[in-house]
């Protein structure tokens, strides 16, 4: 990241959309607005004194809801560019016309409230999308009771928890009463491989779950983890032996099962009812929380910058391409890589970005743009 | 030398810093130590003004050393060795010392105690400095063409994405014919497409370009050199051929696993004929329909068992698109799936699973303590039904084992001619398993396909086209840069004694067999220091941290006041 | 050279800043080509950032 | 994050690049413990330096035993970068051990000398041909084997090491007495704390390696001096 963000080459335009792309492979104008941050970015140095002093405290979206931060703000603590950001929904000088504590305290005279959006003109010869994923939102899958139990969680909300500068600074307490989690269930395939809401597999969650339930050993030798999975999908390198890890080492418990309903009892513990679908009987497993692998979804923008950008989406809603071209779009001269062309872990991205890569620089590099018929 | 004149920066890094350091009296301090001849406090020491006013004093005091008392080198290193160049003070006589992250943060509430310690670690970098010396970074040429080892899906793509971009590549192949696994396939997922032809397509489009080189039936003889300057000498028959390139993609692919015929009995009585291996019948299909009326497959046959604990990725998925042509041609054939997981990720493959159901394929699952067996008496496989608590019989005409990729029998040879590692299971080790899935530890050489682990045809040509992408990045640029923190041999005490060849883990420092002592290629080394702690004869030290500026800094930090 | 290369830009834009925008733009950056590199959040990282540790060798997301 | 302020940070850029040699001078400076921290086994971002590391660590160790000096006073530990919180853990709990040991022998008046010739003969120990040709050839030994293909078993090598690590302190204590002045074997057995018999043996060793000659002979008693 840090390389990214220092490399000569390398423009970042952080805190910014794109607009509108006109033009063909070669020759791209791409309009990009950058949003105000209402901060000098050559200026401020992220030395905290304004996020410490703002009066207005609002859910860190970083943290996943779990954990405040101030309106004035930097997205988390090793972002780059380090710099403050003012989010003006939710500052007290945007909504009341008083405040300006942040300005007062900034010894650099980096906030500037008259920062305007400021329209961006580049020229590309080709356009590399890689815009991720979002998480699935569960709460109306009403069964697993996501949003109405306090000890029903995301997995990534779990990441947020356990991780060493999250919000509970690593220490896995779950969120009704800050008691150590101790006894953790983790359920898999919550809202995908599913006609009624995503049909496709998230690819990633299986190996998640293990790793979430190895780090909730580490950090509390009594921690036992089951995960309830419907075909344990490990198929990358080295993740069978990661998951023999887990069973041997770490004493996750593996059930094959289907969860039918969460309800709680008066401590708030969650208490899982599953089908075990091997011996086809019905279960109840009363743990301490709850974490939901949610599939990852195409980001709610997508429609929008396919639109914009002049390229498809395929059924599920990820960028379309083609089997045999994983990384060429339905227009020329834009390519993508990543979860937003559909399910991929780390290395496949990392792997496939550099495709794009490969792609994007033949367009450029190449004697005529005909020879892109691969 | 000339005479020290050492410069000493200390930073409040805002409040940082200087919330919680008493940051005049460390620079104050430091004024007191020997060859300092200016000390200042920045607020900002990395913003704009703070390093103008850095240059200013380097040129007003005629500085030969800078030390900067701030945050971390990860993130301003490169500021402040850049402010020096600019003032033409060589880049490694700047040295950094650490206060926010070891001093600061970590002793908020120790004020006075923080501040002491905040001097002793200056003292410690000043002493330090003191024993620096310059240092240049290197360009090495780069030769501007490309190897790509392997002429499999993986390899065609990598050397069509190579010619296209315009490089000069060579694509060697031990077989008479590109294509590798491809070759003897019949149709592919999820498209459906021929393979045969989707081979053709790909070939095609390669030989379009008049600067890749194909050379079939022909093996590497040996491999020389590093990045930018590979010597390759490729041996066709009795012929020899020598090409000079500047990086190589490894691309050599796997093989589908063949149980011994004669061992047929421990592996589910395999006989080639009716129990067969999933990769013999895509030659069975590729030669014409399916006579035979009830098949069984059965998944995971040699694989996810103690001797090959990993799942191979693509059996699933490859078993049911033939169970869905089998189906598709007559729909009278019963087609048996027995599995253990259901491998089918991702969007499409998922989809496949869905329509495999519904076109009346039979799935049934095992468990691993129970595995299938084949009576070839009966013409039956007995599966153990989990829920039903027993054995089930499903009579066969034909036994599918959807066998696992295995590596090539010749992998320790090309792992030894390169210098890259494999695993347990023969397949190649790349430099970081999510960072740098397509690279190796050692520059140069970067790897894509089933080399690396049993991937499908999506995956390998994402996994080409991007060691393409990486192989052809100090190609295009024409040069490699080495930054001069290396190992050097004092060749007065060298005994050549080959301890440092021994444990070089990038193979970057070698006995010169005339001179008999240890030579380093400067572009290889990485500065990790394990030779010179393992020399015998203390003869060889890393630049830039040689045990005299490593010794100054120990010195400095216990000096009695 | 034909008219049409004539008009090729030697830029890229790089949407989205996690983990494969970042990778796809060093590559692109490394082989000497200018990239624009666009996130609509304030900092580049994307969603590995959020992360704890990663699988299958637990170290850190960072 | 908050931690005593008792550390002073060094850095390199891979624990592979840690000698001995400057882990015992830290202590010879007068360092109370040397807490020497690499990244995670398995993780090296070169590869294997941290591996290469804990052999030296553990040679360290070995030759501070040897010396009557605590080895808890040394300690490696495996951290990743993303592991702050470990850091912490592993600071506070290695200045703990070393409180519990006590202050460094080097800052005490009377055993200042003493203390620092053993360390200065441990130094020239860590940097003699012997010892450090055994360690860098350790793992080589037990996983590849010797010149003639056997392979050696973990413990035998152990041995070897403490033998070496006790031949050459022992040789190095005897050349550091004979630098300050010639003296006999029975002078350096007390001032040593070896036994006599043991002085002799190495006294004939070095001898024969030309290191040390008889200065004269005195009442039938050769006295000692270095060449």
């Amino acid at each position: 990241m840090m390389e990214a963000g220092r490399h000569p080459n390398i423009n970042l335009l952080a805190y910014s959309e794109v607009k509108s792309v006109k033009g063909k492979a070669g020759d791209f104008t791409v309009k990009v607005i950058k949003k105000a941050r209402y901060v000098n970015e050559t200026e401020c140095t992220a030395c905290g004194k304004c996020f410490e002093k703002c009066p207005k405290k609002v859910p860190n979206e970083f943290d996943m809801g779990h954990g405040m931060r101030k309106a004035i703000y930097l997205h988390f603590p090793q972002g780059i560019p380090a710099i403050a950001t003012i989010d003006k929904d939710n500052c007290f000088y945007f909504s009341t016309g008083k405040c300006r504590v942040c300005e007062k305290f900034c010894e650099k005279k980096a906030i500037d409230f008259d920062q305007k959006d400021e329209l961006i003109t580049l020229r590309s010869g080709a356009i590399v999308v890689a815009t991720g994923f979002d998480v699935y939102d569960p709460t109306h899958l009403t069964q697993y009771g996501y949003g109405k139990y306090k000890n029903v969680i995301t997995a990534l909300e779990y990441e947020r928890l356990i991780c060493a500068f999250g919000p509970k600074k690593g220490e896995l307490k779950r969120p009704s009463d800050e008691k150590h989690a101790e006894v953790l269930g983790y359920i898999q395939c919550v809202g995908s491989r599913s006609l009624k809401d995503n049909r496709y597999c998230s690819s990633v969650c299986c190996m998640h779950a293990t790793k979430e339930a190895m780090l909730a050993k580490e950090h509390d030798p009594k921690a036992k983890s089951y995960i309830f999975y419907t075909d344990f999908r490990a198929v990358g390198k080295g993740f069978q032996k990661y998951i023999k890890r887990g069973e041997e080492d770490y004493g996750i418990k593996y059930i094959r099962s289907r969860v039918a309903e969460i309800t709680e009892d008066e401590e708030k513990n969650p208490i899982i009812w599953y089908e075990d679908t091997v011996s086809r009987s019905v279960k109840r497993k009363k743990v301490d929380l709850v974490v939901l692998a949610t599939t990852l979804v195409p980001r709610k923008d997508a429609p929008a910058l396919a639109k914009v950008l002049g390229i498809e989406l395929d059924d599920c809603g990820f960028f379309n391409t083609d089997p045999f071209t994983p990384t060429d779009t339905t227009k020329k001269g834009i390519f993508v890589c990543g979860y937003c062309q559909g399910p991929l872990d780390i290395p496949e991205s990392v792997a496939q970005a550099s495709a794009a890569a490969e792609r994007a620089a033949d367009v450029i590099l190449a004697g005529s743009l005909c020879s892109q018929e691969r | 030398m000339n005479e020290l004149r050492i410069g000493v920066f200390v930073c409040n890094c805002g409040t940082n810093i200087g919330g919680f350091i008493d940051v005049p009296a460390v620079a104050e301090y430091a004024k007191t130590l020997k060859g300092v001849v200016f000390a200042q406090t920045n607020l900002f020491s990395c913003s704009e003004s703070g390093t103008t006013s850095i240059k200013e004093a380097i040129r007003e005091n005629n500085l030969n050393r800078v030390v900067v008392a701030a945050c971390t080198p990860l993130t301003h290193e490169p500021t402040f060795r850049a402010a020096c160049m600019e003032e033409g003070l060589n880049q490694f006589l700047f040295e950094f010392v650490n206060i926010r992250e070891h001093c600061s943060w970590v002793h908020m509430q120790q004020k006075e105690l923080a501040t002491e310690k905040a001097k002793e670690l200056v003292r410690m970098g000043v002493a330090r400095a003191a024993f620096l010396e310059t240092g240049e970074m290197t360009d090495v040429d780069v030769i501007p063409s490309a190897l790509v080892l392997g002429g499999g899906i993986s390899g065609i793509t990598a050397a069509t994405a190579l010619g296209g971009i315009g490089i000069k590549t060579i694509l060697v192949e031990k077989e008479k014919k590109l294509g590798g696994i491809l070759k003897d396939l019949y149709k592919l997922y999820p498209t459906g497409e021929d393979a045969s032809k989707f081979l053709d397509k790909k070939i095609k489009s390669l030989m379009k370009f008049k600067n890749v080189e194909i050379i079939t039936s022909t093996e590497i003889k040996t491999i020389e050199g590093y990045i930018g300057n590979y010597t390759v000498t490729v041996k066709k028959g009795e012929k020899e051929k020598e090409y000079k390139v500047g990086s190589i993609v490894l691309a050599t692919g796997a093989v589908s696993y063949e149980p011994d015929k004669s061992k047929g009995k421990d592996f589910f009585n395999f006989d080639g004929k009716k129990i067969i291996s999933q990769f013999q019948l895509e030659n069975k299909l590729k030669k014409g329909a399916i006579k035979e009326k009830n098949i069984v497959m059965i998944l995971c046959a040699g694989s996810r068992t103690p001797e090959r604990i990993y799942c191979s990725r693509i059996c699933c998925m490859t078993s049911i698109k033939n169970a869905l042509l089998i189906k598709k041609a007559n729909k009278d054939t019963e087609v048996t799936i027995v599995y253990r997981d259901l491998q089918t990720y991702g969007t499409d493959y998922e989809e496949e699973l869905r329509k495999s159901k519904q076109a009346g394929i039979r799935f049934i699952r095992y468990n691993e303590v129970k595995p299938p067996t084949v009576d070839t008496k009966k013409k039956s496989v007995m599966v153990y039904h989990e829920l039903l608590g027993r054995d089930i019989e499903l009579p066969y005409d034909l036994v599918v084992l959807a066998t696992p990729l295995v590596s090539h029998a010749d992998v320790e040879n090309i792992s030894q001619k390169l210098k890259v590692p494999v695993d347990e299971h023969g397949f190649f080790l790349e430099a970081h398993v999510k960072l740098r899935p397509l690279e190796f530890a050692t520059d140069g050489i970067f790897l894509c396909g089933c080399a690396h682990w049993p991937a499908d045809i999506t995956e390998s040509i994402s996994q080409a086209l991007g060691a393409a992408s990486k192989a052809a990045i100090p190609l295009l640029m024409g040069k490699v840069t080495v930054e001069p923190i290396i190992s050097y041999v004092d060749e007065d005490k060298c005994s050549g004694c080959g301890i440092c060849e021994e444990n070089c883990p990038y193979g970057a420092i070698k006995k010169d067999p005339e001179k008999k002592k240890a030579t380093v290629t400067a572009v290889i080394c990485k500065g990790c220091g394990i030779c010179a702690t393992n020399c015998p004869e203390q003869a060889i030290s890393i630049k830039h941290y040689k045990p005299e500026q490593v010794f100054a800094q120990l010195e400095a930090a216990f000096k009695e006041e | 050279m034909k008219k049409e290369d004539m008009k090729k830009v030697g830029a890229i834009a790089v949407i989205g800043g996690g983990v494969g925008g970042m990778q796809a733009s060093l590559d692109l950056a490394d082989s000497g080509f200018k990239v624009y590199l666009i996130d609509t959040k304030p900092s580049i990282g994307g969603m590995m950032s959020q992360l704890d540790k990663t699988f299958p060798t637990n170290d850190c997301a960072m | 994050m908050q931690h005593p302020t008792n550390t002073r940070t060094i850095r390199v850029l891979c624990t592979g690049q840690v000698d001995p040699t400057y882990v015992l001078k830290a202590l010879k400076n007068g360092a109370d413990g040397v807490l020497v921290i690499g990244c995670r086994l398995g993780e090296c971002h070169y590869i294997n330096g941290n591996y290469q590391a804990r052999e030296k660590i553990d040679m360290t160790k070995i030759m501070l035993e040897k010396a009557g000096i605590s080895s808890k006073r040394v300690e490696m530990r495996f951290i990743s970068s993303a592991e702050g919180n470990k850091y912490i853990e592993a600071v506070k709990e290695f200045t703990d051990t070393v409180k519990s040991v006590g202050p460094s022998p080097v800052r005490s008046k009377e055993k200042c000398e003493s203390i620092k010739r053993i360390l200065d003969a441990l130094i020239a120990a860590a940097s003699e041909f012997r010892l450090r040709a055994i360690v860098a050839k350790k793992k080589k030994m037990i996983e590849e084997g010797n010149v003639y293909n056997e392979k050696i078993p973990q413990e035998e090598i152990e041995k070897v090491i403490d033998n070496a690590v006790n031949t050459e302190f022992v040789r190095k204590l005897i050349v550091s007495c004979l630098k300050e002045k010639p003296q006999s074997c029975m002078d350096i057995a007390d001032k040593i704390e070896v036994p006599s018999a043991l002085v002799l043996s190495h006294l004939s060793y070095l001898r024969r390696k030309n290191i040390i000659d008889v200065d004269r002979v005195k009442e039938r008693v050769p006295y000692y001096k270095i060449i």
